[in-house]
């Protein structure tokens, strides 16, 4: 009875038609509304997720939750959705992030709410989307229609340079979309079917994976942002406002990670072999320049933004080393632990960095400015933020015990195995994003009071502390019992593993 | 050779059409001036019912007739149904905005329907001489339609231009015409096509001469650049609804045009002729795309997007296969819903005294109406190529076909062009949401009008949501 | 030889005169050196055993089109406009072109394939022939559909002349009008209004 | 005996004098029509001298049309040049140019 | 048994969290006192259950416990847990740890009496207990690592306790950053355990160390390295940061800017302990490597005797403390080094005990001098504050090793252990350590002659105000005061014997230094007997003699030799440059790369000439190509032509 229920496509839906429902019922003149409804979907949508969990078959690496549909029988493309344990935990970090989102601007959008909210909403049905779809044009769809509510949601709602930064931010997706786009096209020329489990199948030369592999590349990398098609991620934050920075940090750029998982790596498995040092190259860059860049940053959005940057180097790090270990042993084995932490870390940073970006925005709402010189001494007048925010700037700086340590010790700990100068130079990251993080940290909310402004502060209300208090959970439930969500990525990382092992030459 | 009332059954809406024309020609002059919609009226009326004879007369196979000269086949049908629906619209958009000029005379309606009735005869067109008379009966009703509004000094220098243009090109097709007549000694497709033989057969530098010509001839029907220069004068310079007229259902006759030569006609060239529309599709995409950037005028920025558009319906032609023609017909006719939905929207904003065709009039108009920028931001999305918009399959549909024949390359340059060509669609969207309006006043358009514009935008989504039928319509007219 | 003879002298006038047309400033002597070309062209036909084209061509063109031509020159009183510019310096490159597309098309088209080695020159018909017959034995069948199209497009010819020329000309021009304003009376302008002193109206509320 | 191919170069040239009329020729928009029909005319030569050594009518019936569509053609252009003539005042084509970019 | 054992010992971690939660959440509603109980209740549970396991383990002979507690995570079949060895070695480091925490917690409720902070500090310092229990508790690397760092965030927090303080803010950001790059060292060696051994378990790792033995890896392409070497080193560089060796030992005196002196004593009892408490745990790994034990010692010896040189001429009491801490600290590292193992275990429990006294001390000093901590305002207050002074002199015997106090059995042993390694770097080590003698003993009393003799050099309201300080800070010194005499005597046959440690610490028969020391060992008396003949002994009443003469009986001194040494001086009074090179090359290097790469590579490179550039370009190229449409008829016609010009050509006619 309740497994005939279309599950994902409820969860992909029903913030989608409550988006619609927020414009009509809510609209400009009743904010109130649209705000209860905006909540009520989008915590609808978070329990309509749960399921996923619960339900979840541990055993298996296979799609659960499956729907499939014809679309466009003509193509024999359909409306295939189904999660499997990559997956399933980045649906639920969406819908979890959404309700975060919608908690964290309830009042503090006051243009065109109604329009913001349904965004977001909207937004959350098609990132779902995307992680859900088993078919490569339905991803392809999901993937780019929400280029744009986000598009709208940075060029709105966002600070003085919107404009130059929404644009940047398109136009560098779309780019590297049509790219993906072309790829896709390609596969289904040599295969006949848009089924992503088909184009894992399809067998293609060197030459054509390497070339499938750069166009998929140019999508994912820059999404994930990697080294040096980032630019436009600094920019985005900076000119966001707060929820869209976070949806932005927390799941969008997780896509792009997620694409190479399912598209890049077992589509090309022997050209990612090939490239695999170039992608650990450009990851070990975003560690390490990234890293240095976020030091000397002037505003604490765009702090948070570079270490983003650096952090999601990890999950490409973690996802190729495997290539190197393969490479040099002939066997997969002790590949899973680089791979499942580049998913760790992608989950963990969705929550990391959605709690530091929330921070920034709690005291932008009250300041209005991201400059970390503007401020000084908060701790004297927000001692719970002051607080709260430690906990999550030290989580952002990998502190055990916090869901940051988890991914980059895996992702290290695989790293060693492979070179230890990879690791060596992953390791970095310990000093740097502690050196940043924490030199932010002192200069803003450490030291006498700054200001005037620093010192009429008011500490966070209720509202503030309770999505603060959502994040801090599970940031501190995976850094201290990660075993349940190691178990869930389990089953699909090895079968991911025998996939690449195999050749498709 | 006698005719036989069975022979006059294919062209039954022709026919039809040409008579309702007739009637609303004599209508037209008797009615007093207050009862102008009478000519309106009748007008779309014709239009729904010849598109009903088109449906009712949809083909399972060609049917010659008129000793050969016109065809009936199911692509035909298709692009005659969606000419008559767009005109449909076109007449309906443009019915406020002329009353709004004092424009709303019977003769705009009575030239538009000359111009279907020529489109109609150009789809159906089987030989050289009823192709040439059917493009020759659309151009003079639309020559005429540019001019219409006789005070506007803009019109009057974009129907000059398009005039002497369009009759330079078309000599130009003439000569090209009268080499593959001496080169094969027939006007008929039919036989020209089985003259030329199979693919590489019966080429000579004769035809090759000749297919050049008829070449630039039909580029320059549908704005492919370098034949392009007109398409941005007479887009800015001509009454909007006559823009958008000309900027709709025409391009599917173009389109017919280019298949009924091409395709049925020379096919056996198609090696030569692909190779010269691969260099007019990268000029177009090109020229199209950046110069679009520098406008600040709408009509005419869409006038470039539709150069670039066509760019982008070649590469289904060159892709050369069946499900590529589908393609590129699918692309020509979803183009033509968006650039209608385009137009309309500037026909909507505007009124009079005030045409709205200037990017700056959609300063903020999401401040002064939410719907509108929406369904705006759906149209320029949807011709910026962006999921899940009509626009995007389109784009789809022949990035596969090119890919499918191997040419990846060409589908790398034409999406990269798409992403320059993505830039100013988005400043549309930008200049809507982003910035704060210069006019505050209130959107003043009918009710009726409101809704068919929504109706198209929404189709635009909707289609986009489930392409699946329009596609296989398109699929189906070229099943053998 | 004769009929070479006589090919060669009308291509001579025909190539002088069209030369003429584009080149000359003055309308009117572009269109009677039009009319030329079009009487030559109509020799060179009866050449080609194509007399009925031949008539048609005089008739329609210098009859109708080219006195069309004039009478629109004379309307407008375009030669009274001044003319004073000659053509531009990128001249030599726009003749340059045109020499090259016509060089082209002449390679293509000249004896290596249309040659009399390849296509001989028909026998010219017999004194019975009529070429006439001919024609309108098939425009009536044959050609019916187009013949109805190209009366509609007659049709739509007149409908837009009449629409674009005709009818109540609204007086929006921006323009002086200087022969009117020149031209105006005392009574155009001014207009005498008998009117009483005091209004009556105002006496009784 | 012509041969084809003269008649064919004769048309060739006329062509080319029609089109480089309606470039060179930055003056009058009359003249350009004239041009046009220069055009045309170099066309009807090549048909009729097809028809004549194709021994094959329909070239000439297509000459026919030709000559009936430009007469068409000519009427309707001449009227849109009165009415830009009447809201401009001129028929320079070095004029015309409000519309550009 | 093992069920209870496991309660016991969650207790014994779960117990200062608890408290640590409650003072830290509650602390408005629970209020001063009821911080402060909770905490002292919490820390005084762990103490005691520690002190029992400490009794069942060593004394009694209990079974060694060794279990995980839950499955942190499983990756790969390799399991992650997280779990307790309560073994010899852990129960003492335990026992010290919850001791020493319960003091400080004792002495805070009089020192923070006035402090805002009071509950969060109590708070902070209860987590600390909780975060070095974790650590000194753990069965694997992976727990190791958590409570490593843990214990590095709650120094960090309690450096920075007085936030508006700009010194104890840069302190505690140093403190955390230099530590990491220890950390970072520390998990790469981590990494390369898992890699090789699979596993992170102790037991599983000890026992399969001794099979890989001859392992090499390439670390560099052509250049064979031990395995073990590398590890041990990695290892061992995490140790350098914690334990604050050269020259990642910048932090330590740095953070004395803590509230002082109890966060200094966590820092110097405590929490620089954990790298000499690892290296200890990682006896069985590290006896396979004499490159890394060669290693140790140098590093060792180096810090021992530079450290001691930077004490002498300090004149903040907390800092020659600190300095001193860093020194005694080399020594332990020393003792590491040559395998002495134990005898750096009691060093490190000696030590606690005399450092914990002399901190607590200094703090008394200062409370007594209203927190001023300049040596050269005092002198003379033996008469203000008798307990004081006189706890304070007993701390001071026993650091500079006067036999018979504690401080002089563990580091006689020391001395001793290395005389007898054989290993390279020993002989440079061996002299170090006896320098250092002299060393410590200079500073020591220089530091004590200074404050509690002579001149009274404070001013006058300060004098007026002087006295003893209340009995919650003094009844501590007395405490620590007694095992500061006492433990020496207690500990030093047990410890040479292998009775305390067992098979906790494991040395190789050729390591093993203590072995022939042990076997001259009859009694503690003996032992004290023979270091009065020794050198060592000889050495530090030079240095107490020289610090009489300098300090009491000729002041002016000093300042002359200062005059004549300047060189020598100003290297001293800087440190060795240490801070101020990586003031320079560290931060400002890493800020100077960072502004390059951003505003040259991110910012003019990669956005301004890619892809502003490529959108400028175009931009360009549009308003370039709009001017082909000149709006004049003949160009367009001109265009046509030419596009069919172009078209013949290409097409047809080539």
């Amino acid at each position: 009875m309740l497994a005939d229920i279309p599950l994902l496509s409820l969860i992909i839906w029903a913030p989608i038609l409550g988006g619609i429902w927020v414009l009509i019922a809510g609209g400009e003149r009743n904010v109130p509304t649209a705000r209860v409804i905006a909540l009520a979907t989008s915590i609808l949508t978070f329990l309509l997720s749960l399921p996923l969990y619960t339900r979840f078959d541990l055993s298996t690496a296979d799609m659960q939750f499956v729907e499939r549909m014809p679309w466009i029988a003509a193509f024999d493309i359909n409306y295939h959705l189904g999660v499997d344990g990559i997956s399933m935990p980045l649906v639920i970090l969406t819908t979890f992030i959404t309700v975060i989102v919608i908690i964290s601007s309830w009042s503090v959008i006051k243009q065109r709410a109604a329009q913001y909210l349904a965004a977001f909403l909207v937004l959350e049905g098609l990132m779902v989307g995307a992680f859900a779809a088993l078919d490569s044009i339905l991803f392809y769809v999901f993937w780019e229609a929400l280029l744009i509510p986000m598009f709208l949601i940075i060029g709105i709602w966002g600070g003085p340079r919107r404009v130059y930064a929404t644009i940047k931010f398109f136009l560098f997706t779309f780019f590297g979309s049509v790219l993906m786009l072309v790829a896709l096209l390609y596969l289904y020329a040599q295969g006949g079917s848009f089924a992503i489990a088909d184009l894992h199948q399809l067998p293609l030369s060197l030459t054509e994976q390497t070339l499938i592999f750069l166009a998929f590349l140019a999508a994912f990398a820059v999404k994930v942002p990697m080294w040096p098609v980032h630019t436009w991620l600094p920019d985005a934050h900076v000119e966001a406002p707060t929820g869209g920075s976070v949806i932005l940090a927390a799941v969008m750029l997780k896509l792009g990670g997620y694409g190479l998982i399912r598209f890049s790596l077992p589509i090309a498995p022997d050209a990612s072999l090939e490239l695999s040092g170039m992608m650990i190259g450009l990851s070990l860059v975003a560690i390490v320049y990234i890293g240095f860049v976020a030091i000397v940053q002037p505003d604490m959005k765009k702090l948070i933004a570079y270490s983003s940057i650096s952090h999601m180097g990890f999950a490409t790090l973690g996802l190729f080393i495997a290539f190197r270990i393969f490479a040099d042993t002939g066997s997969m084995a002790g590949a899973g632990m680089g791979v499942q932490g580049s998913l760790v870390q992608m989950i963990s940073h969705g929550f990391i960095s959605a709690a530091m970006f929330l921070c920034v925005g709690v005291m932008y709402d009250r300041l209005h400015s991201r400059d970390i010189k503007d401020y000084g001494g908060v701790v004297n007048t927000m001692p719970i933020f002051a607080a709260f925010m430690m906990l999550f700037a030290l989580a952002n700086s990998g502190l055990p015990g916090t869901s940051g340590f988890v991914g980059e010790f895996m992702v290290i700990m695989g790293s060693f195995k492979a070179n230890f100068w990879i690791a060596f130079l992953a390791g970095l990251t310990l000093i740097l994003g502690a050196a940043y993080t924490l030199w932010m940290y002192k200069r803003v909310i450490f030291g006498p009071v700054g200001n005037d402004g620093v010192a009429g502060l008011s500490d966070v209300n209720g509202r503030e502390i309770l999505f603060l208090v959502l994040l801090a959970i599970p940031v501190l439930w995976i850094g201290l019992w990660p075993a349940p969500l190691l178990e869930i990525l389990q089953p699909s990382v090895e079968n991911l593993l025998q996939q690449i092992a195999v050749s498709k030459l | 050779m006698s005719l036989m009332l069975n022979d006059f059954l294919p062209a039954a809406p022709e026919i039809f059409l040409l008579s309702m024309t007739c009637l609303i020609l004599l209508v037209d002059v008797y009615v007093p001036e207050r009862y102008r919609l009478v000519t309106y009226q009748l007008s779309q009326a014709s239009l729904v019912v010849t598109a009903i004879l088109v449906m009712l007369l949809y083909p399972a196979e060609s049917v010659l007739t008129f000793s050969d000269s016109f065809v009936l086949d199911r692509m035909g049908s298709v692009l005659k149904v969606f000419v008559l629906l767009m005109t449909y619209f076109a007449f309906f958009y443009s019915k406020e905005y002329l009353r709004a000029r004092n424009l709303f005379k019977g003769e705009f309606y009575l030239l538009g329907l000359f111009a279907v009735l020529g489109m109609m005869v150009l789809i159906s067109g089987h030989s050289f001489l009823t192709l040439y008379l059917g493009l020759e009966l659309l151009s003079l009703a639309l020559y005429a339609l540019v001019a219409l509004h006789r005070d506007s000094i803009v019109a009057s220098e974009a129907a000059m231009k398009y005039f002497i243009l369009a009759a330079l090109a078309s000599g130009i097709l003439l000569y090209g015409i009268s080499l593959l007549y001496g080169a094969t000694g027939t006007l008929d497709i039919g036989e020209l096509r089985s003259a030329i033989g199979a693919e590489g057969e019966g080429r000579n530098i004769v035809l090759m001469l000749g297919l050049v010509f008829v070449v630039v001839g039909i580029a320059f029907k549908l704005g492919a650049v370098p034949f392009h220069m007109w398409v941005p004068d007479l887009y800015q310079g001509a009454p909007t609804p006559v823009t958008l007229f000309v900027g709709t259902a025409p391009k599917l006759a173009g389109f017919a045009m280019l298949m009924r030569f091409l395709v049925d006609g020379m096919v056996g060239l198609r090696g030569d002729w692909s190779d010269m529309l691969i260099l007019l599709a990268i000029l177009s995409l090109a020229v199209g795309n950046v110069v679009a950037i520098a406008q600040t005028n709408l009509k005419r920025m869409l006038g470039y997007s539709t150069i670039a558009h066509m760019g982008y319906m070649f590469l289904g032609l060159i892709a050369g296969t069946a499900a590529g023609y589908a393609a590129s017909m699918f692309y020509i006719i979803v183009y033509a819903l968006m650039a209608m939905g385009g137009f309309g929207m500037i026909i909507l904003l505007s009124r009079a005294g005030f045409e709205s065709d200037r990017l700056d009039d959609f300063r903020g108009l999401n401040e002064r109406s939410p719907w509108y920028a929406f369904l705006m931001l759906i149209l320029m999305l949807s011709m910026g190529g962006l999921p899940p918009f009509l626009g995007f399959w389109a784009k789809w549909s022949v990035l596969r076909e090119l890919v499918a024949v191997d040419m990846v390359w060409l589908a790398v340059v034409s999406v990269v062009f798409s992403l320059i060509g993505l830039f100013y669609y988005i400043r549309i969207v930008r200049l809507m949401y982003f910035e704060k309006p210069t006019d505050h006043s209130a959107v003043a358009a009918p009710a009726d009008m409101r809704v068919m514009i929504s109706t198209n935008a929404l189709a635009i989504l909707a289609l986009g949501l489930y392409p699946g039928a329009l596609m296989a319509l398109c699929i189906s007219a070229f099943a053998i | 030889m004769v009929e070479q003879l006589v090919f060669y002298a009308l291509s001579g006038i025909l190539v002088f005169a069209g030369s003429m047309v584009v080149t000359v400033r003055n309308p009117i002597h572009a269109a009677l050196f039009l009319v030329l070309a079009f009487f030559t062209t109509a020799g060179i036909w009866l050449l080609l055993d194509a007399e009925f084209l031949a008539m048609t061509l005089v008739l329609v063109y210098v009859g109708a089109v080219m006195v069309l031509f004039l009478f629109v020159i004379m309307m407008l009183d375009v030669n009274s406009l001044v003319m004073r510019e000659g053509f531009s310096r990128y001249m030599p490159v726009g003749i340059l072109i045109a020499v090259l597309v016509g060089l082209e098309i002449a390679t293509v088209v000249g004896a290596s394939q249309f040659g009399l080695d390849i296509v001989p020159a028909p026998a010219h018909h017999g004194a019975g022939y009529s070429n006439i017959e001919e024609l309108g034995s098939v425009l009536y069948t044959v050609y019916v559909y187009p013949f109805e199209i190209a009366s509609v497009l007659l049709l739509v010819a007149i409908v837009a002349a009449i629409a674009l020329t005709l009818g109540a000309r609204r007086r929006t021009r921006k323009g002086q009008q200087p022969n009117q304003q020149v031209a105006v009376n005392r009574k155009d302008r001014v207009r005498l209004v008998q009117m009483a002193a005091e209004r009556s109206d105002l006496e009784t509320p | 005996m012509i041969a084809l191919s003269d008649f064919l170069i004769l048309g060739a040239i006329m062509f080319c004098l029609g089109v480089a009329g309606i470039y060179i020729n930055r003056k009058n928009l009359i003249i350009l029509m004239m041009s046009l029909e220069l055009m045309l005319l170099a066309v009807n030569m090549n048909f009729v001298a097809f028809s004549h050594y194709l021994g094959d009518v329909a070239g000439q019936i297509f000459v026919f049309f030709i000559l009936t569509v430009a007469a068409a053609e000519a009427a309707i252009g001449l009227a849109i040049l009165v009415v830009l003539f009447r809201n401009r005042q001129t028929i320079n084509v070095g004029e015309l140019d409000s519309l550009k970019g | 048994m093992a069920q209870n054992s496991q309660t016991m010992y969650l207790a014994i971690v779960l117990a200062p969290l608890f408290g640590a939660l409650l003072a830290g959440f509650g602390g408005k509603i629970i209020g001063r006192v009821g911080a402060h109980t909770v905490t002292i209740i919490g820390v005084a549970i762990a103490f005691g259950l520690s002190a029992m396991t400490f009794k069942g383990i060593v004394f009694d002979g209990g079974p060694i416990y060794d279990a995980t507690l839950y499955t942190w995570g499983v990756i790969e079949g390799v399991h992650l847990e997280v779990g307790f060895r309560i073994d010899e070695l852990s129960s003492l480091m335990m026992t010290v740890v919850t001791f020493v925490s319960l003091m400080v917690h004792i002495y805070t409720i009089g020192y923070m009496h006035d402090d805002p902070g009071y509950q969060r500090f109590f708070s902070y310092i209860s987590l600390f207990t909780f975060a070095m229990l974790t650590l000194v508790m753990s069965n694997n690397f992976l727990q190791l690592f958590f409570g490593w760092e843990a214990v590095g965030v709650m120094s960090y927090l309690l450096i920075g306790f007085w936030y508006q303080r700009e010194s104890a803010i840069y302190a505690n950001l140093k403190a955390f950053l230099v530590n990491r790059v220890g950390d970072f060292g520390f998990l790469l060696g981590i990494a390369a355990v898992l890699m090789y051994f699979g596993s992170l378990h102790y037991a599983t790792v000890f026992e399969t160390a001794p099979l890989l033995r001859e392992l090499t890896i390439q670390v560099f392409p052509g250049v064979n390295w031990s395995l073990m070497s590398v590890i041990c080193i990695l290892l061992f560089i995490g140790a350098m940061g914690k334990s604050a060796q050269m020259p990642l030992h910048v932090w330590l005196p740095d953070s004395m800017e803590g509230p002082t002196p109890i966060s200094a004593l966590i820092h110097a009892a405590t929490m620089v302990t954990a790298g000499i408490f690892m290296v200890a745990r990682m006896s069985p790994l590290f006896e396979l490597s004499e490159t890394a034990l060669s290693f140790v010692m140098v590093i060792g010896a180096i810090t021992a005797l530079a450290m001691g040189l930077v004490g002498i001429v300090q004149n903040d009491i907390k800092r020659v403390i600190a300095y001193s801490t860093l020194s005694q600290l080399g020594y332990m590292t020393v003792a590491l080094g040559a395998s002495a193992y134990a005898g750096a275990i009691f060093h490190l429990g000696t030590h606690a005990f005399f450092k914990a006294l002399l901190f607590l001390g200094a703090g008394s000093v200062i409370i007594a001098m209203h927190h001023d901590q300049d040596i050269r305002n005092m002198g003379g207050l033996r008469k203000y504050m008798p307990i004081t002074w006189i706890t304070a002199l007993i701390g001071s015997v026993a650091l500079i090793g006067f036999p018979g106090f504690s401080g002089f059995f563990s580091k006689d042993l020391i001395i001793e252990a290395v005389h007898h390694s054989e290993l390279p770097g020993a002989g440079f080590a061996y002299f170090s350590v006896l320098a250092g003698v002299f060393i410590t003993a200079l500073y020591s009393f220089r530091m004590y002659f200074l404050v509690f003799h002579g001149k009274e050099r404070m001013s006058a309201s300060v004098r007026s105000s002087l006295r003893e300080t209340p009995g919650v800070v003094t009844a501590p010194l007395i405490m620590l005061a007694i095992p500061s005499v006492v433990i020496g005597w207690m500990g030093i046959e047990s410890v040479l014997n292998g009775e305390l440690f067992g098979h906790s610490i494991m040395v190789l028969p050729e390591h093993n230094v203590l072995g022939p020391i042990a076997a001259n060992f009859h009694s503690a008396g003996g032992f004290v007997l023979h270091g009065i003949t020794g050198a060592p002994f000889v050495l530090a009443m030079a240095g107490v003699g020289v610090a009489w003469y300098l300090y009491l009986v000729r002041p002016e001194l000093p300042e002359r030799i200062k005059q004549s040494f300047a060189l020598l001086y100003n290297v001293l009074e800087q440190k060795y440059g240490f801070d101020r090179f990586n003031e320079v090359f560290f931060a400002g290097g890493a800020r100077g790369i960072g502004t390059v790469l951003w505003r040259g590579g991110d910012a003019a490179i990669i956005d301004g000439l890619v892809i502003n550039g490529s959108a400028r370009t175009v931009a360009w190229l549009a308003s370039v190509m709009r001017h082909i449409q000149s709006g004049f008829l003949f160009h367009y016609a001109l265009a046509m032509i030419l596009g069919l010009l172009v078209m013949i050509s290409w097409f047809v006619i080539l």
